[in-house]
């Protein structure tokens, strides 16, 4: 789960690591009070979980708090790379003396986590990083003995600090490893991490994804699900991976490499998945059967391919709900099973006896061809 | 032969009383596995199917010199049942569960290295030896004993491949599933040498997927190997990878992890490259 | 600090080690309502800083309520061993179907923790460490890499159990070393730990000990002061180290070892210390002068022997505030002060200035035997 | 010679710029101790006694390789500057603080043990070799160079014992103070040792304490070595120590701990105990 600037920023504050004062507002009177808490002199910002906004005209700088209202009315009705803009973070504007980049990521290859940091931040830290690589310090961190703080103060200090700014900045690199490690994040980035010209150090701005797989060990302060899209939601709900594409052909399938496999089938015949969708292993028939529905709420759908497997999953379960779910659909798209493994022949029986058209090759191909005949044959 | 699950592997199942542990127990041993014991904490002194179960995996070790295992728990529990289990010793340790936190992955990964256990998953089908037997959830008339070994990141896909091969009369020597997650306890490359190593095994194929650089440092072995390797990459319609904030631009080695750049460094060094699964069965015949 | 059997129960509570229901009284009446809580069929145990209570009568049974205020009544009058009784723990009467044996300690020689488990827990646990010692298990912890959870399951487990016990020992043990380790306790003893023939398993005692040096970070569920002696309150407030102790001579130190050193000195001619005062390394005129008082608080002390060095102690400063201690004394006992080091010839001084007798020898000796005719005078 | 605090001692102040530090490394200085650099994190680039001041002790290490330390910082932050200097390589570490806690002191103990360093302390006078230097906060003027090596867990005993050595005319090679908490850094044995090698010692007196085997295990050693030994315990009219519950009574070593263990254990192995301070000068005459 990729967080909001501002839901980072909370979770930010609310472990040690210092922000800018703002608020976040979701309409333009809200924006005006939020403006006048701060003095008039504010920056109020889209708060959409992809990057590029400034460029994208998403951040503007106001001096009264008179200009919120009408400045905020603009960016609430923004669209930026595809994501309508529902709330805005304002902040104190800041008189920057100095911009850094601090960042914590997993290796996924070695499975190390990596710490990075450079005293070049800002918007330009990946082409510092292409152009000045030894202007960024990489710190690489055995999960299994993470380092105290002392360890990271001369990490820090090769970007040529010292003093009581030395200090500060270990305090920002230890809080957010810290964080990092005790809240199961993906990835804390902080970048501007901002040196004020009266010597204060503020986290400008946030990138946090935290792993959903943890979530049963947190209590987070923070409601990171406000802001996510419906159908999203509905999935996690059910216990299923969705991924929403522009394509037309719904895919449901019982593992993410057969998924991927399935969707670069239908490319290669012409066609263009409505999503993606990934049982994982816990099929039962209510899954199913909601799953189908989930991804038939999708309006554009207009076939419907379903890949099973089954070795923990039970498929002739799943076959039941995949029948209710298709009867309860008026019009229902056009829809193949394919689904091989234990218990396969009960599994056909009720999808053939719920009028579902079941292919019961090993080849996905086939299940591919198959929609594209029923589609045609629905279009005459 | 076989690799990794072979004659000599005594396999104990963690979760052994769960729903899905005690069926899937009843299906390996169905299958002819060599499955010594079983544990679940607080279940000890019980029997399932005819299995033993033992309230540690030290005593399971200690009583059956088991040397092998199997995991059905939850995913909460699975990074201290793996710990607990390279701590006792065991040294090929197939973790099935999916849903496991990174962070517990990268600990359990780290720790299987330490103590050189070979860690497969989590979220993996597991590891069949068709012949042999299996530790894991795939389904067993899929395989068919035979020289190819495959190694995947992917469950379903590669029962799919496992599926053509055997239409096409080739069976499998082992089939390793390495796990689905982003990070996962065991690199494909070191896999490949144990199937470069086998006597049973004539050539390999690799299913691979979009993200990560495993089947870029594989490419780096197959240039030195004897044995014939074809590739297949799922992903090339795949919604782009997560970027991971600017760290993940910054860390990434340039123009790794695509589709594209697995598959061009797979053909360098060798390996032709499937479009789709069916052509796997043909690009091997080609090479055998 | 040694915390009574009911505040350690509390921080066994707040941390997950069950213990029987049961409520804390200072009075006949509250003991009333604690019993009838548990339907009346309770035990009343005294709550002092000291083994052996039930020997010496401290624990009592009743079966109903109306027992309860006469029982608490004679139970509070009580005193055992120097200390009088000011609460009873009022629990539930236990069904015990075995008594074992937890504890946890810092083994001072080696620098380890020790974890020791017996499953012949109870009254007799020494006699069955010495008799019986393969009955007695150790774990020795290195306190940089505490066993996880699933390494103590196999060391309870030599203790003869397994299935549900074996998993609920197993999380005591675990609990408490949890609680030792978070908390900084120099102690963690269960015994008995009951398991009951229901199958519950509670902790029936608790001995703990916490480190006062680290209660800088911790806050605590239970006040621990709340029971303790007036006078070791107060020193703790001044922030030196005070033991009450039998004789008469009050004896201030810099130094442990040196206050050790006086106290056998004064034995060798016959003298017995009223206390054991330590000042450590922190002396200032305020904290000499609070001491001071505080020893003479003690209406025994008919002499006063106080030993320095200026170390890291500005013994300057100290001398300031021991004459200001003695001057508002009446009557004052007899003092010497024997002071060397860093600023000594100011110390004296100040001292002698102010009427106090110093010794300026090496020799503690000396400071003794000056003592013993100051006394000798002061009788004539 | 001297032991661990020698000619090639180059040293640094630990919380050079506190009150406490400061004052002290004034005095280190006057006494002629070979100082090169204080630290203070936060304080990067300042100036205390002419000592330039670091951040961090690797800093400290590299710009000046400081191979001892001293300590002035407070209590809650001396396990993290004790652990940094170990990590910073370094090899002999004077932790002077009080009320550290206990927990504390196990970690920088066994980290300290790990790394191959002397750990003094925590609540340590430090070490002192007449003529060369002083690490601590003894007062340099209760010490004369000479051929006595005296080992104490107690600072302010030390000094009564150093002054009535004075006195009598022998002066100290070295004074070692291990720290009078009940666990410390460094055993007494270790330091016995280094005395025992040392070519300008020619006795030991040890200065101990009721409570630990720290006396009886030293008593081991000194049945093997050459030089004589003389002792002095300090706590026979002291309280009962505080005996740490049942666990306490069940890991202590038989009659171990107490004064009289402590004398005769000493007196088995050849060193007299004196009963007073003064008679340890009495004891010594006798084997000079």
């Amino acid at each position: 789960m990729k967080l909001l600037e501002y839901q980072g920023k909370q979770l930010f504050e609310a472990n040690g690591i210092k922000v800018p004062r703002g608020q976040v507002v979701a309409s333009a009177e809200e924006a005006r009070t939020a403006a006048e808490a701060l003095g008039g002199n504010a920056v109020l910002k889209v708060q959409v979980p992809v990057g590029g906004r400034g460029k994208a005209g998403g951040i503007k700088l106001i001096d009264s708090a008179d200009e919120a209202p009408l400045v905020a009315e603009k960016l609430l009705n923004m669209e930026i790379k595809g994501f309508s803009v529902e709330k805005l973070l304002v902040e104190e504007k800041m008189d920057i003396a100095k911009e850094i980049y601090l960042g914590l990521i997993v290796d996924t290859d070695t499975g190390n986590i990596v710490m990075l940091f450079s005293p070049e931040g800002g918007m330009d830290i990946e082409q510092v990083a292409e152009e000045k690589p030894e202007k960024v310090f990489r710190l690489v961190i055995d999960p299994t003995s993470p380092p105290p703080f002392y360890r990271l103060r001369p990490f820090i200090r090769q970007g040529g600090f010292s003093g009581k700014l030395l200090n500060e900045l270990t305090q920002f690199a230890y809080n957010l490893l810290r964080l990092f490690l005790e809240r199961d994040l993906l990835v804390g980035e902080i970048n501007p991490l901002i040196v004020l010209r009266d010597g204060r150090v503020v986290a400008g701005d946030s990138k946090v994804e935290v792993d959903d797989n943890a979530l049963f060990r947190h209590q987070f302060e923070v409601n990171f699900w406000e802001d996510s899209d419906e159908l999203e939601k509905e999935a996690r709900e059910i216990g299923v991976t969705y991924v929403k594409l522009d394509g037309n052909i719904g895919v449901i399938a019982s593992g993410a490499g057969l998924g991927m496999g399935t969707m670069d089938l239908l490319e290669e015949v012409g066609l263009a998945p409505a999503n993606f969708l990934e049982t994982g292993g816990g099929i039962t028939e209510e899954l199913m059967y909601k799953a189908t529905k989930l991804v038939c709420k999708n309006e554009k759908v207009s076939g419907l391919i379903i890949n099973l497997y089954g070795g923990v999953n039970p498929i002739e379960k799943g076959a039941k709900g995949i029948v209710r779910a298709i009867k309860e659909l008026n019009p229902a798209p056009p829809v193949v099973v394919k689904a091989l493994g234990n218990k396969q022949e009960e599994c056909w029986e009720t999808l053939r006896s719920g009028g579902i058209t079941v292919v019961n090759s090993v080849r996905t191909e086939a299940a591919v061809e198959r929609l594209v005949e029923l589609m045609a044959t629905q279009k005459q | 032969m076989s690799i990794l699950l072979t004659k000599e592997t005594r396999a104990i199942v963690q979760g052994v009383t769960g729903r899905i542990g005690s069926v899937q127990t009843k299906w390996m041993l169905e299958y002819g596995t060599n499955l010594v014991a079983g544990v679940t904490p607080g279940r000890g002194g019980e029997e399932v199917h005819g299995l033993p179960v033992y309230d540690d995996v030290y005593e399971a070790v200690e009583k059956h010199q088991a040397n092998a295992t199997v995991l059905f728990v939850p995913a909460p529990f699975t990074r201290d049942a793996v710990l607990e289990a390279i701590d006792a010793g065991i040294k090929l340790i197939v973790a099935v569960p999916e849903h496991v936190p990174v962070h517990d992955v990268l600990v359990m990964k780290k720790e299987a290295e330490k103590h050189g256990a070979w860690l497969l998953g989590p979220n993996t089908p597991g590891i069949i030896s068709p012949g042999i037997g299996k530790l894991g959830i795939m389904p067993g008339n899929m395989f068919v004993e035979g020289k190819i070994g495959i190694i995947s990141r992917s469950g379903t896909l590669s029962y799919e491949i496992a599926g053509l091969l055997n239409e096409a009369g080739y069976g499998q020597s082992s089939l390793v599933g390495v796990g689905g997650d982003p990070v996962v306890g065991t690199r494909m490359v070191k896999i490949l040498r144990e199937f470069e190593a086998d006597p049973q095994t004539e050539a390999v194929v690799i299913v691979g997927e979009i993200g990560g650089t495993a089947e870029e440092e594989a490419a780096e072995f197959i240039k030195v190997m004897s044995k014939p390797v074809v590739g297949y990459i799922a992903g090339r319609t795949a919604p782009p990878g997560r970027r991971m904030g600017h760290a993940g631009a910054i860390i990434s080695k340039e123009g790794q992890g695509t589709v594209e750049s697995k598959a061009k460094a797979l053909t360098a060094a060798g390996a032709p490259v499937a479009n789709k699964p069916t052509e796997v069965v043909e690009l091997l015949k080609e090479r055998l």
